[in-house]
């Protein structure tokens, strides 16, 4: 007789959907089917069942094979290392729990590490911006129930956030928008019509790289000012018709992502889109809301927010938190050699970060957490697989408009595996006691 | 058997009427007790003992707090401070961190704080910044005054559903009272609008602030919470709003508590400063405090905590999204704003207090006036709203004024627009000055009463809690004005609930911290459980099962306070 | 004017925070006392004397105080960070933050100086023969109080987002920019820009002045020509088209004039 | 394209960018050891016209080459498109031997935007993720 779990939630993407459904088998030990997720989504679920996957630490030998150590010779490797440095950069965090970001923190504290998680690589430069001029947003049941104004900059939800259109953006009928996307006018700007795109009202091919004199081109057609008959590639009359065209709506919402965030200009791309949403609000209610990639990434940044007061490259290598992009990001360091040793936890830096960054961190100590095989876990000198957050345990984790959701646990973990929070409250224990404190 | 016996300080106590004799408070097992058998004894010879402060109206915990926090870098800027043996690394002035938070309000003599406003949906964020904070028990607002059930229920004054609804919200978020901010101008929001009349409509839900307000207080009353409502009303920071706060402040009128706390008040309006303003544009701005003081007076019914303008550079942070949008078009800095589904929306951005602005003079002076002009200190409480019109470790400078003219002609002086200031406010005519007693009253006893906690907070009697601050102040000695701030900056020793916190002003402990809560009991309601399921299903992001805050990753040590309202 | 020298005789693993370099933190110490002062490499806190020789001695007070930068200083962070007053001469070039937050005195840099350099200057002298890194004269993370006050010289080219926030004071190029030159700069602030720039130049500009004599690659679509002036810059006499911007932003009015951001393009 | 008396190997320039594609998402949740993950991220799609001006078929390997690094992959049609002059590599260890890292001092390389030149490399495999990584790590990828 198998059972099935409701309002489980899918540790993937930033859209964190808690409506899944799991029949696990009656012993509670295997997933038999996964229901209400996405493709990825339910190729996570699954493949947490892999019959190969990885349950106990493996080191890294001279001949650059693994070879099976225990979780304590693991926990003892970490804390020696973090003990040792002068810089340990603690990367990554973002698909685990908050719970686990908090024992991080405190190792970071007392050995004097840099702790930056994934929005380094996503949605750092969106930071930036909001630090630099704020941000008007709102939660995603605020669109469902108001928004007929719906502008995607940057970003392919169809491919990226697979349910975000139907739950939240494009689709949903809310309380004032009972007729769904009927309701709705849909804007998408990206350099490449994309399957996002196919369903827009609206779709404006901007030249890559010019987002910025784009975006400031809307600013200014919103204020019937001059502009040139072409701008990145758009002409100017579809510029002052998209500008009135958002005016003309009663609740409008901008989603952006790593097509702006990554693109030359980067902080001032957002920037410019959050002025954007700011002047629209002189004529009628506006928001704007970076689709957050990984499912916890918001969660770090919060959890470094109130226990820092800095959202992500938080250098505390002096007793005190500081902070700069540019100094204390995890690709700045390691180019620059600035960090002599790296812990990697729940991100994949060795798929992710540009190779130059990823040679430097085979050349350093260092260590990855990750229930998977990643490039990552291949590079470094210690691989230590955990339980998968959100499926073999739970934990908080904060959706892309910061709504925190606590997931759950829906199976055991392998015989004898820890989890992420339990290895690192092993590694704290152990780093407390060799550096003495208490 | 841990026993503590302060002896030979000036005791101030107003909930036993004692008022600086010479006494000793003896503490054993973490109550305030009679006597004990083989004390560890302090001296406290020529200092100033009272029970530990109580916060009633702060902004410490949550969404926008750490908004603020992470929007502002440059509030942190050469302000950190490294870990040190067992205290973790501080930082941050208008919004530190939650360790920084916690230490803070230890070293200022502060045992308890309640977070102002929490947004239901995020209540789980909330806790866990709670969790984070060392030393003082906090409790969470929930806010009320435009959530969409309750627009709803008293569209049709359907009190006893309303009240259902409450006791399952406080439950699910495990919140500690029922909290209005300018009720149906936020919902107003939602579509760029407020209302800044009790009598505006709210779009589309076809009700207005007063009646949002009246219902509030009648289901708050049905329920006998320990708190009252805790109210900030229409039409904040606007010069001439005066005659709103009057009109909303008289909704109370006619109404008694009903409870089992020994809560007298039905309204407690707070940051009133904010809504004490005169004059019909910025030019002519000018004090009321006058006008909304003398009513506070008569009406014996309603409490307000003042929030004190500071004259700092800080970070203002309100779930009056429509005010915050309006000061960020006034001084052009950055904006943050949070539109929560179904609940409430809230506004972020960073204000400075200057001595060179006339407007912030003013704003300093309406501030001390409610106060000095306050006949019941038990009903006028210290705040700054932190951190709208200043950071919460200003108490000391805050107190200095209070207790001291010459410090307030001091400040007056040093306005740029000193006369202007003087001309449009009354604070350079009041000498009256504080007395210790009269502080205990607004920082300790006031608020534990008004709070419904003064079976546990706000006195040195056997039976309370044992919160206990020694200041190292001698109230027979003259002293300068700068001198009250230093004493009252940093305590010379300090207990909660009987475990020394900070002893010869060293913090050596992190305390037995606890989170308040109420949960109360009502009839079955099929009605109200129908609509929630209802509303979770059409029109909520998250699921009803995903909704209630639950376990001790949130919540490490729970203090339930149990209410009893079934019919 | 008394002068410290600092040889370096050893160098960090990784880069080191020299916060401490600065005359109002050598002023009235001798050499030894210098050579005691703590520097930083990651967590660990080094004294000044393990990676320097110290010769030579402070003045009473910073401002006759002069320090000397021989050797590699590419690892250095930090050097002048706030000071006020005196002199600080680096014979080479220099890593991140040199001169960030300084208000008064001097700072020479012989070679080249990484990103940051007179973050949120308030006042004094930078002078770079070499190329400038990124954010030169730029404000801090979420601050909107950028450079206020004071001098940058740079002989060579800079990174981009110079000027970031600028309020005010003066920065001089004598090669080209990158990227984002005075972006959300408000005030008084003047940028001359002897080679060419980059696109994004001026966005966000409320209110400041930026020369370029080499052109511009992408102008804002936001800027907009008003008429040509004949001016002196930084000693070049020459005819420049004034354009204003950027059109997208609020503008203050002074005496009934609305204010814009001034970019003038050398003919 | 043709050379006096022979004929040269084309090449065509081109802006890259990348990316996240649903592919991509459902291989690196699958195991970025496995085949599937080369299948969905080892590869560049390329608008028809540029196929036309490399002259080269589809689903045949490129060699892809910036100031930043080069990279073996399989060159398929644009699966959202047109975008001429634009090649699109998901993002994974592919794009990243030739992103351009600069990150002008805010923590974040440049993934989107980066000049490459791309020519046909049928010979030549595409590499396993893994393999790929370790390549260049051991150094032998300059």
């Amino acid at each position: 007789m198998t059972k099935t779990i409701t309002d489980v939630i899918c540790p993937f993407c930033g859209t964190l959907c808690d409506d899944i459904e799991v029949v696990v088998s009656d012993d509670g030990k295997k997933i038999v089917e996964v229901m209400n997720a996405c493709a990825i989504g339910y190729e996570k679920f699954h493949h947490s069942q892999a019959t190969d996957r990885a349950t106990r630490p493996r080191m890294q030998q001279a001949d650059g094979s693994y070879k099976e150590v225990s979780y304590d010779e693991a926990v003892e490797y970490t804390a020696q290392m973090f003990a040792k440095s002068k810089k340990t950069l603690m990367y990554g965090w973002s698909s685990t729990n908050c719970e686990a970001q908090s024992v991080g923190h405190e190792i970071a504290e007392i050995c004097g590490s840099v702790v930056d998680n994934t929005a380094t690589v996503c949605h750092g430069t969106t930071l930036i911006a909001v630090q630099d001029v704020g941000i008007p947003s709102c939660t995603l049941g605020e669109i469902k129930n108001r928004a007929d104004r719906i502008l995607f900059w940057g970003c392919n939800p169809a491919h990226a956030h697979p349910r975000h259109m139907s739950r939240y953006s494009i689709f949903p009928r809310g309380f004032f928008t009972g007729k769904g996307q009927h309701s709705r006018k849909v804007v998408v700007v990206d350099p490449r019509p994309t399957d996002t795109s196919k369903m827009a009202d609206y779709y404006f091919q901007v030249e890559q790289g010019r987002d910025y004199e784009l975006l400031q081109a809307f600013r200014a057609a919103l204020k019937h000012e001059w502009l040139p008959d072409v701008v990145a590639g758009i002409p100017k009359e579809r510029i002052y018709e998209g500008a009135d065209m958002l005016k003309a709506g009663r609740f409008g919402i901008i989603f952006f992502g790593m097509g702006v965030t990554q693109t030359l200009s980067k902080n001032h791309n957002i920037d410019a889109a959050i002025m954007l949403t700011k002047d629209l609000n002189e004529y009628t209610k506006f928001n704007i809301m970076p689709m957050r990639g990984h499912y916890n990434v918001t969660g770090s940044g919060e959890v470094l927010g109130w226990q820092f007061g800095f959202p992500y490259a938080v250098d505390i290598s002096r007793g005190f938190a500081r902070y700069n992009p540019g100094d204390t990001t995890s690709n700045d360091l390691l180019m620059r050699g600035d960090v002599d040793s790296v812990f990697v936890i729940a991100s994949d830096p060795g798929a992710h970060f540009p190779w130059t960054s990823v040679k430097k961190i085979s050349e350093l100590p260092s260590v990855a957490v990750d229930p998977h095989f990643t490039p990552t876990t291949e590079i470094c000198k210690l691989h230590v697989p955990v339980a998968f957050v959100g499926i073999e345990v739970g934990g908080n984790a904060y959706r892309m408009d910061n709504v925190p959701i606590d997931t759950r646990k829906v199976v055991d973990p392998p015989e004898g595996m820890l989890t992420d929070e339990q290895f690192l409250e092993k590694v704290l224990h152990r780093v407390k006691e060799l550096k003495g404190v208490h | 058997m841990s026993e503590y016996l302060i002896k030979n300080g000036f005791v101030f106590d107003p909930t036993q009427k004692i008022n600086g004799d010479v006494k000793d408070v003896a503490i054993q097992d973490g109550k305030i007790v009679d006597k004990v058998a083989k004390p560890k004894v302090i001296d406290a010879k020529g200092m100033t003992v009272m029970a530990g402060a109580l916060d009633i109206h702060a902004h410490v915990a949550g969404p926008k707090v750490n908004i603020g926090r992470i929007f502002r870098p440059e509030d942190k800027l050469f302000n950190e401070t490294p870990r040190k043996g067992m205290m973790r690394s501080e930082g941050g002035f208008s919004i530190p961190t939650t360790y920084r938070t916690g230490y803070a309000y230890a070293r200022m003599g502060y045992t308890t704080v309640m977070e102002a406003a929490m947004p239901p949906l995020f209540a789980r964020h909330v806790h866990e910044e709670i969790r984070d904070t060392p030393i003082i028990d906090e409790g969470a607002y929930p806010v009320f005054g435009n959530n969409w059930f309750v627009l709803e229920y008293l569209k049709n004054r359907e009190i006893e559903n309303t009240a259902a609804y409450i006791a399952w919200l406080l439950r699910v978020t495990r919140g500690f009272a029922v909290k209005l901010v300018n009720p149906g101008g936020t919902e107003a929001w939602g579509w760029g609008l407020n209302c800044l009349q009790v009598t505006d409509p709210v779009p589309y839900f076809d009700i207005t602030p007063e009646e949002i307000i009246k219902g509030l207080i009648e289901a708050n009353e049905y329920l006998g919470l320990p708190h009252s409502i805790h109210l900030h009303g229409n039409n904040l920071g606007n010069p001439g709003n005066y005659t709103t706060t009057l009109d909303t402040l008289k909704l109370a009128e006619g109404y008694k508590a009903k409870n089992n706390f020994g809560r007298d008040v039905v309204m407690h309006h707070t940051h009133i400063q904010f809504h004490s303003y005169g004059g019909t544009k910025w030019a002519d701005f000018e004090s009321k405090a006058k006008e909304v003081a003398d009513y506070v007076n008569r009406q014996k019914n309603i409490s307000i905590d003042v929030g004190f303008v500071t004259l700092d550079e800080t970070t203002t942070m309100t779930a009056d999204g429509p005010f915050e949008h309006h000061l960020t078009e006034l001084n052009h800095l950055k904006w943050a704003n949070a539109d929560v589904e179904l609940e409430t929306a809230a506004g972020v951005v960073p204000y400075i207090y200057s001595p060179d602005i006339f407007v912030s003079g003013v704003q300093w002076a309406v501030g001390l006036e409610i106060a000095l002009f306050s006949k019941d200190m038990m009903r006028c409480h210290l705040t700054t709203d932190h951190p709208n019109a200043g950071p919460f470790t200003r108490y000391p400078r805050v107190l200095k004024w209070l207790m001291s003219q010459k410090a307030r002609d001091e400040q007056i002086k040093a306005f740029k627009a000193s006369d202007k200031v003087v001309s449009q406010s009354q604070i350079a005519e009041i000498d009256r000055e504080l007395t210790l007693f009269e502080v205990a009253q607004m920082t300790r006893a006031g608020p534990a009463k008004v709070l419904g906690l003064s079976h546990m907070y706000g006195g040195l009697k056997p039976g309370l809690d044992a919160d206990v601050a020694v200041y190292d102040f001698n109230p027979e000695k003259e002293h300068k004005p700068d001198e009250i701030e230093k004493a009252f900056s940093h305590v010379k020793f300090l207990w909660k609930t009987g475990t020394p916190i900070i002893t010869d002003g060293e913090i050596i402990s992190h305390g037995n911290k606890r989170t308040l809560w109420v949960n109360p009991k009502v009839n079955e309601n099929p009605q109200v459980m129908r609509d929630i399921h209802d509303k979770f299903l059409k029109f909520y992001t998250v699921t009803e099962k995903n909704y209630e805050v639950t376990g001790k990753h949130f919540i490490p040590n729970p203090f339930v306070i149990e209410v009893d309202a079934t019919r | 004017m008394q002068t410290v020298t600092l040889i370096p005789i050893a160098q960090p693993g990784l880069r080191l925070e020299v916060d401490n370099i600065s005359p109002d933190k050598f002023a009235g110490k001798t050499a030894e006392q210098i050579a005691a002062l703590h520097v930083y490499e990651g967590n660990t806190q080094h004294t000044m004397g393990k990676f320097f020789r110290v010769e030579g001695e402070s003045g009473a007070t910073a401002a006759d105080t002069r320090i000397v930068i021989k050797g590699d200083a590419t690892r250095l962070k930090y050097i002048g960070m706030r000071m006020t007053a005196g002199e600080i001469l680096v014979e080479n070039s220099t890593d991140m933050y040199t001169g960030a937050w300084m208000q008064g005195g001097k700072i020479h840099v012989k070679g080249n100086v990484d990103a940051f350099a007179a973050t949120g200057m308030k006042g004094g002298e930078l002078l770079i023969d070499g190329n400038a890194g990124n954010y030169l004269g730029a404000a801090y993370r979420g601050d909107w109080r950028g450079m206020q006050s004071g001098t940058i010289r740079v002989a060579g080219n800079v990174g981009s987002d110079m000027g970031y926030f600028m309020n005010g004071g003066t920065i001089i190029v004598g090669g080209n920019a990158d990227v984002h030159v005075a972006t959300h700069a408000e005030g008084n602030g003047k940028i001359i820009i002897k080679g060419s720039a980059k696109s994004k130049v001026g966005g966000q500009m409320v209110g400041g002045e930026i020369y370029i004599f080499g052109g511009v690659d992408v102008m804002m679509p936001t800027y907009v020509y008003r008429r040509d002036v004949d001016l002196e810059v930084d000693g070049t006499k020459a005819k420049f088209a004034l354009f204003e911007g950027d059109t997208a932003e609020r503008h203050p009015k002074r005496k009934g004039e609305v204010v814009y951001g001034k970019l003038y393009l050398k003919y | 394209m043709l050379g006096n008396g022979g004929t040269t190997v084309p090449k065509i320039q081109l802006n890259l960018i990348t990316g996240r594609t649903i592919q991509q998402g459902v291989a690196i949740e699958g195991g970025k050891e496995k085949p599937r993950y080369r299948e969905a991220c080892g590869i560049i799609e390329l608008d028809p016209s540029d196929f036309e001006k490399l002259g080269a078929w589809r689903n045949t390997n490129v060699r892809v080459t910036s100031a930043h690094g080069s990279v073996v992959v399989k060159a398929i049609d644009a699966t959202q498109g047109p975008h001429p002059g634009l090649g699109w590599i998901p993002m994974g260890p592919w794009a990243n031997s030739v992103v351009n890292p600069n990150t002008y001092s805010t923590g974040m390389p440049t993934f989107k935007g980066t000049p490459v030149e791309v020519e046909p490399a049928s010979n030549e495999p595409v590499l396993l993720g893994i393999e790929l990584v370790q390549r260049y790590c051991r150094g032998d990828k300059k």
